[in-house]
């Protein structure tokens, strides 16, 4: 007996293909003026949400390894969501790299024709020619196609499994779910870092940090557990968790997302860190086009939002989380949770949006280049799009719920979540 | 009080089962009682609610010890590097909050640590070397297997005979006075 | 030995171990090794310091020569530093003059004295005087006199008023520290170049002395080295 | 069956439907053992008279640990050239037995904080042992940079305390990082240790029949009686002391991995060093673990407290974070080979295929292929198998060290200054003997000092719950 909530899947659905339409509307003007940043709209709003449902991937697989008590009853709602993820890897970020036009205007190196700002073109770059055994056209489409295959067979791997323990009621299951967890963790770990390459740091193929996938992964972690959070907000006041959840659910993901709040800064500070301690220029350009206007010498735009990230998506939700009364009180959780979402955003436009606009005009730009600003409407195409693919990615959560158990009423650990307490 | 009293510790009574003494433990919670406290080999789970306890105050001096910790590391770095021997050392700042920061840090923790390890001490009153407890025999059995209530003398509501016939009728076993 | 072991293996006494006593002896040993603490720290600032333990060094030398008595303009001589000291100026490395430099002069004055008596063999056999070394700093410490003196840093600074002094001994610390000092704040030392070796001289005022260091730091373009490579190469 | 939750006016309806399958979770104690029995168990190590294998160990690790004291005179005496340190490779064995001892220090750390903090209640078992082996660890590990400063007499000038040269530590260097960092690790872990081991000090004191174990036990107990009102303040402690630690241990062994990635040597300078070496620590600190528990249990016949479940999970944990570490080798090279940069491309072939590639596929098959067989439970559970397991990954992430250390100096971007780096008898002798010293302070601990936590364990047992039936 489905809840109630899942019939608004379709209105979601809808939802959610108006505005991606409008979107791509967008997006393609934007690629037929030769405006990458319409079009960066669609892999920022996919990267969002592609960023929370590994996350939600790689709890459910931890958890599953872990065999944590507390965590059936919040897993099954992540497993309803975890099919989106390939779906949004075919919807998102497929059409941008298959799409040619699209796929030149974004991701530079693939344009061989691209001026660069040394007055080089892309094609003549010897340091792409370095990198071309894997920054090739072929080799790309060939790996965004893979990274699809994998999370949707673990998807639908942890799913099946899960959903047929419902009506079976064996513990065998459990056992399997186990088994592809503990591949699945390793497999997924080097696809979202090969992914956090292709579609994040090839942006600007110049740079390079190996730090990379890590600190994705702590991203999508921390997203996941703020979404999961709202969720399950949303899910015990009148969904299917009423009266289920309790204080030490909140408690539990309170202090997951302390750990991942810390995590997280503990990547973005040691690659930082690192980085400017050595002060390789072939590195540090990258966090420089972030900080300074290269023409008038002045803190630009960007390191507005990197202080944002520092005092609003780092100290903020660190020193709110550190009291124990946070954790408990479902409002003030949630809260935490909403901002977490904001500097998670802030963040993926830290790393996605910026770089360096070849000009020709040296006396007014002496670099050759000028980086491309933060405050522009487009941001309002961001927040389209992450709406858009949002609405995707709840109707399938809600699709999924209907047709599923909305809780793993026969998992071997369900009473202990039921019960589960400090 | 009268003198015989003022020689008295308190009474306690012991206990075979958690259960048994988390449930006597509410019951002298309920009853109203101050000063008095649970004996046990090791935390129960549960027992600071059933006896009515606040949350420690550790926290609060493991907070105060890590904002001095903060500060220090912070006057630390900036004193030495930057205000009384500045030095360029590696195209670096005389005094950023980037670069010192692994100290900054590490003083953070250290006095953080300070704070709680002795917040612990302090709160709890230790080191306590002699206690009346100390000299009832049946306390050695305290930290092995044994659990024991203490109800003490300067309680108020502390009535030797009334006191003993309360433990017992919570079940205690082997009641004793406690002298002081 | 074994009385020992039979001694801590005696039956434990029953109930409490310790006296009620004890309950105060950890307040008492924390403010003990408090008062302790800083007793200690401030001995070893004062005592264990190059302050302490290496000014006032005044070696006995083979020659009984009186500073005092030839150099300075008070002295009954009133010879120059750079007579006898005569590369200060060119080396980095200050001479001790040789013989042939006291004999310039004691060939005529009081030849025969006993107490010249090693002077005089020292220039008839040629082998050199055995000077105790006084003012040392380690082998890892770069300094150049010549650098200095063409500056404006007067002798006195680092050697007190050798003048003065019958028997030469370490006036000031050379440690580290005292190095920097100077080197921190060179217009509290620096002084016109005629008056270097004029162990007397002072600035009409402090603020006057401030008011000259500062133009001669400009002008002489005197940037002392604070890093490490500058002294320790 | 199941009551959710005390505030809920309505039960949901889907409950009477909740109906978990059978899986029953591997208990943590076996047998059913009640709470005399663990003390009985934990304090007669200390209490029994003065074991035979104990004595012939002690003598053992003490000549052992001679090799290290007699290694270190002659350095001191002789200068750090006695220990094969010349140009191009100025760090030699000296910072790899360091990163080396170090890591395996960090497992205790992770054990007894980091799973406190994930409520993993098998932690208790071993926990205090760990912690120990930290401390020690730790103190072997701080030989290394203490004695490669040259004149020791004068490394307090590292720490910020006024001399009389007038100058400062220099916050810019790592090396500088580091001593603040280990000397806080050392400090916190002996905190935490302490305290964590004093309830079951109190426990040793209530049982002690002579006068100095009486003395011995109640000093350190500090008089301890275990009421709840000092429960409740110690736990709290001890979780924020987990906390603490936690933060702590992370970036303890960031700090170290700082001392290398903040250069710009090819191989070194790399962003994901912070958590590969993090990982790494807790993989050799886990087999360290694993080394000394599985002889300690069959020694004191510890098989009820120490199960196959434990031994399960460090084979896990070690699993893991050999995975991880093989993550993070795999992700240099491919970024050596994605920077195009052909200095780092040069550090990464040489490595694998240069003079040093000998001591690279050790540490590759030891760090990353060994680990692998964990995979499987026969192997798990043949704990000879697990414990010489164990020994190839003490073995391996000693050469992970040498080869992030060495082969990147002895092949920097001058071919003309070019070297190998061999080390000396005094390298050898001074490293062979920390195995002695640890050894020393290890069975101290194991013969004086409760060797698990009692009142952790007891803690863990069904019976402890006061909602049981």
């Amino acid at each position: 007996m489905p809840h109630a909530l899942t019939d608004h899947w379709k209105k979601f659905l809808v939802a959610g293909v108006v505005a991606l339409a409008v979107v791509w509307c967008f997006a393609f003007n934007g690629v037929s003026h030769d405006d990458y940043r319409q079009g960066l709209s669609v892999l920022v709003g996919a990267m969002f949400w592609i960023s929370i449902l590994i996350g939600m991937l790689m709890l459910t697989m931890i958890t599953r390894v872990f065999d944590a008590g507390w965590a059936p009853l919040i897993r099954r709602n992540w497993e309803h969501m975890l099919i989106a993820l390939p779906i949004l890897i075919v919807i998102g970020i497929a059409p941008l790299a298959f799409i040619p036009a699209s796929r030149h205007l974004l991701w530079e190196w693939t344009n061989a024709g691209h001026v660069l700002p040394s007055g080089h073109t892309v094609g003549a770059d010897p340091i792409l020619q370095a990198k071309s055994w894997f920054l090739n056209e072929n080799f790309f489409l060939a790996r965004i196609a893979l990274y699809a295959v994998i999370f949707g067979v673990l998807a639908i791997l942890l799913r099946r499994w899960s959903f047929a323990q419902d009506t079976d009621r064996t513990a065998g299951h459990t056992h399997r779910l186990h088994a592809v967890s503990a591949v699945g963790i390793p497999l997924s770990a080097i696809t979202l870092t090969m992914l956090a390459f292709d579609c994040l740091m090839a942006l600007s193929y110049h740079w390079f940090s190996t730090m990379y996938g890590v600190w994705f992964f702590a991203l999508s972690i921390r997203l996941a557990l703020a979404v999961t959070v709202i969720l399950t907000y949303k899910l015990s006041n009148g969904g299917w968790l009423d009266g289920l959840l309790n204080q030490a659910h909140r408690h539990v993901l309170g202090c997951l997302m302390l750990a991942f709040t810390v995590f997280w800064a503990y990547i973005s500070f040691s690659q930082y860190f690192l980085i400017y301690t050595a002060n390789i220029p072939e590195e540090t350009f990258w966090y420089n086009i972030r900080e300074i206007d290269a023409v008038t010498g002045l803190k630009s735009e960007w390191w507005g939002v990197s202080m944002y990230m520092i005092f609003g998506f780092f100290f903020l939700p660190f020193l709110s989380l550190l009291p124990y009364r946070t954790k408990i009180v479902p409002g003030r959780l949630l809260t935490v949770a909403w901002i977490i979402v904001a500097g998670a955003l802030a963040d993926l436009w830290f790393n996605a949006v910026p770089r360096q606009l070849t000009q020709a005009d040296l006396t007014k730009f002496p670099e050759g280049f000028t980086v491309a600003p933060f405050l522009t409407s487009s941001l309002f195409l961001d927040l389209l799009a992450i709406i858009g693919f949002g609405a995707v990615v709840i109707a399938i959560f809600l699709r999924g719920a209907s047709k599923n158990e909305t809780i793993p009423v026969h998992d071997p650990r369900i009473l202990e979540s039921i019960n589960y307490h400090e | 009080m009268n003198e015989r009293n003022e020689r008295i510790h308190g009474v306690a009574c012991t206990f075979r089962q958690v259960s048994d003494v988390f449930h006597a433990a509410e019951q002298v919670r309920d009853a109203g009682w101050k000063n008095w406290d649970v004996h046990t080999p090791f935390p129960i789970h549960g027992m600071d609610q059933a006896m009515g306890l606040p949350r420690s105050p550790v926290p609060r001096l493991t907070l105060l010890g890590g904002i001095t910790g903060f500060i220090t590391g912070c006057l630390l770095t900036w004193y030495m590097n930057s205000y009384d021997y500045p030095l360029i050392v590696g195209g670096k700042p005389y005094w950023s909050v980037i670069f010192p920061f692994p100290v900054i840090y590490e003083c953070t923790i250290l006095f953080a640590a300070f704070g709680t390890f002795f917040g612990q001490f302090i709160f709890n009153r230790l080191p306590h070397h002699h206690h009346p407890l100390f000299d009832l025999p049946q306390f050695s059995r305290v930290s092995d297997d044994t659990f024991m209530i203490v109800l003490e003398a300067r309680d108020p509501q502390f009535h030797l005979d009334e006191s003993r016939n309360f433990l017992l009728s919570l079940g205690g076993q082997e009641i004793t006075v406690i002298r002081d | 030995m074994r009385k020992l072991l039979e001694y801590l293996n005696r039956p434990a006494p029953r109930g409490n171990f310790f006296s009620r006593s004890v309950n105060a002896a950890p307040f008492q040993i924390i403010v003990c090794l408090l008062i302790t603490g800083v007793v200690v720290t401030a001995a070893v600032n004062e005592y264990a310091t190059n302050k302490y333990l290496n000014v006032g060094y005044t070696p006995d030398q083979p020659v009984a020569f009186d500073h005092s008595f030839h150099a300075g303009p008070d002295s009954a001589l009133g010879l120059d530093c750079r007579y006898c000291h005569n590369f200060v100026e060119k080396s980095g490395h200050s001479n001790v003059p040789t013989t042939n430099t006291c004999w310039n002069c004691h060939s005529q004055v009081k030849p025969d004295s006993p107490a010249l008596a090693l002077v005089k063999n020292s220039f008839l056999t040629g082998d050199a005087i055995r000077w105790v070394k006084v003012h040392k700093v380690p082998d890892y410490v770069y300094f150049n006199h010549s650098v200095h003196v063409n500056r404006g840093v007067s002798c006195v600074e680092c050697h007190g008023r050798i003048d003065q002094q019958a028997v030469v001994g370490q006036q000031k610390s050379l440690n580290m520290s005292f190095c920097l000092d100077c080197h921190r704040n060179p217009e509290q030392a620096l002084r016109p170049l005629d008056k270097i070796t004029d162990l007397a001289y002072k600035a009409a005022s402090p603020a006057a002395q401030t008011a000259d260091g500062t133009k001669f730091v400009h002008n002489w373009k005197v940037n002392p080295p604070q890093s490490c490579s500058g002294c320790h190469r | 069956m199941a009551n959710a939750h005390d505030s809920s006016p309505e039960r949901p309806a889907i409950l009477d439907r909740v109906r978990p399958a059978e899986l029953p979770r591997s208990p943590l104690i076996l047998n059913n053992r009640g709470f005399h029995w663990i003390t009985d168990k934990v304090c007669a190590i200390v209490e029994e008279p003065t074991p035979l294998w104990w004595k012939v160990t002690f003598a053992a690790a003490l000549f052992i640990a001679s090799f290290t004291f007699v290694g270190l005179g002659y350095l001191v005496s002789t200068g750090t050239g006695a220990w094969g340190l010349r140009s191009p490779v100025g760090w030699g064995w000296a910072i790899v037995n360091f990163v080396f001892w170090v890591g395996i220090g960090h497992a205790g750390t992770l054990i007894s904080a980091i799973l406190c903090l994930l409520r993993q209640k098998w932690r208790t078992s071993i926990n205090r042992a760990a912690e120990a082996m930290t401390i020690f660890a730790v103190c072997c590990a701080g030989l290394f940079p203490l004695f490669h400063v040259g004149r020791v007499w004068f490394a307090w000038w590292l720490f910020p305390i006024p001399n009389q040269n007038g100058i400062w530590p220099q916050f810019r260097s790592p090396l500088e990082w580091d001593v603040f960092a280990v000397s806080t690790y050392f400090t916190v872990s002996t905190l935490f240790w302490y305290m964590g081991m004093i309830p079951d000090l109190g426990t040793i004191r209530d049982r002690a029949t002579t006068w100095w174990r009486k003395a011995f036990y109640s000093l350190l107990a500090m008089g301890w009686r275990g009421g709840n009102r000092q429960w409740s303040n110690f736990e709290m402690a001890y979780l924020l002391l987990a906390g603490l630690s936690t933060p702590l241990v992370l970036s303890v062994h960031t700090i170290v991995s700082f001392d290398f990635a903040v250069s710009n040597v090819p191989g070194w300078h790399t962003t994901i060093f912070p958590p590969y070496f993090v990982a790494g620590a807790i993989f050799s600190g886990f087999a360290m673990v694993l080394t000394l528990m599985l002889p300690l249990r069959a020694i004191y016949r510890l098989h009820d407290v120490i199960n196959q479940y434990h031994i399960d999970n460090m084979c896990k944990i070690i699993l893991a974070t050999g995975t991880m570490v093989g993550y993070a080798y795999a992700t240099e090279f491919f970024i050596a080979a994605y920077s195009g940069n052909s200095f780092e491309k040069f550090a990464f072939v040489n490595r694998a295929f240069g003079q040093y590639s000998w001591a690279y596929w050790i540490m590759v098959s030891c760090n990353v292929i060994t680990p692998q067989l964990f995979w499987f439970k026969k192997v798990r559970e043949n704990h000879s198998l697990v414990w010489i397991i164990c020994l190839f990954v003490n073995v391996g992430m000693w050469f992970e060290r040498f080869v992030i250390t060495i082969t990147s100096l002895a092949n920097d971007y001058l071919p003309s200054s070019w070297g190998y780096y061999s080390p000396t008898i005094v390298d050898i002798f001074t490293f062979f003997g920390t195995f002695g010293f640890f050894s020393v302070l290890f069975l101290l601990f194991v013969r004086f000092l409760p060797l698990l936590p009692m009142a952790e364990v007891k803690m863990v047992t069904p019976q402890a719950d006061p909602h049981a039936h």
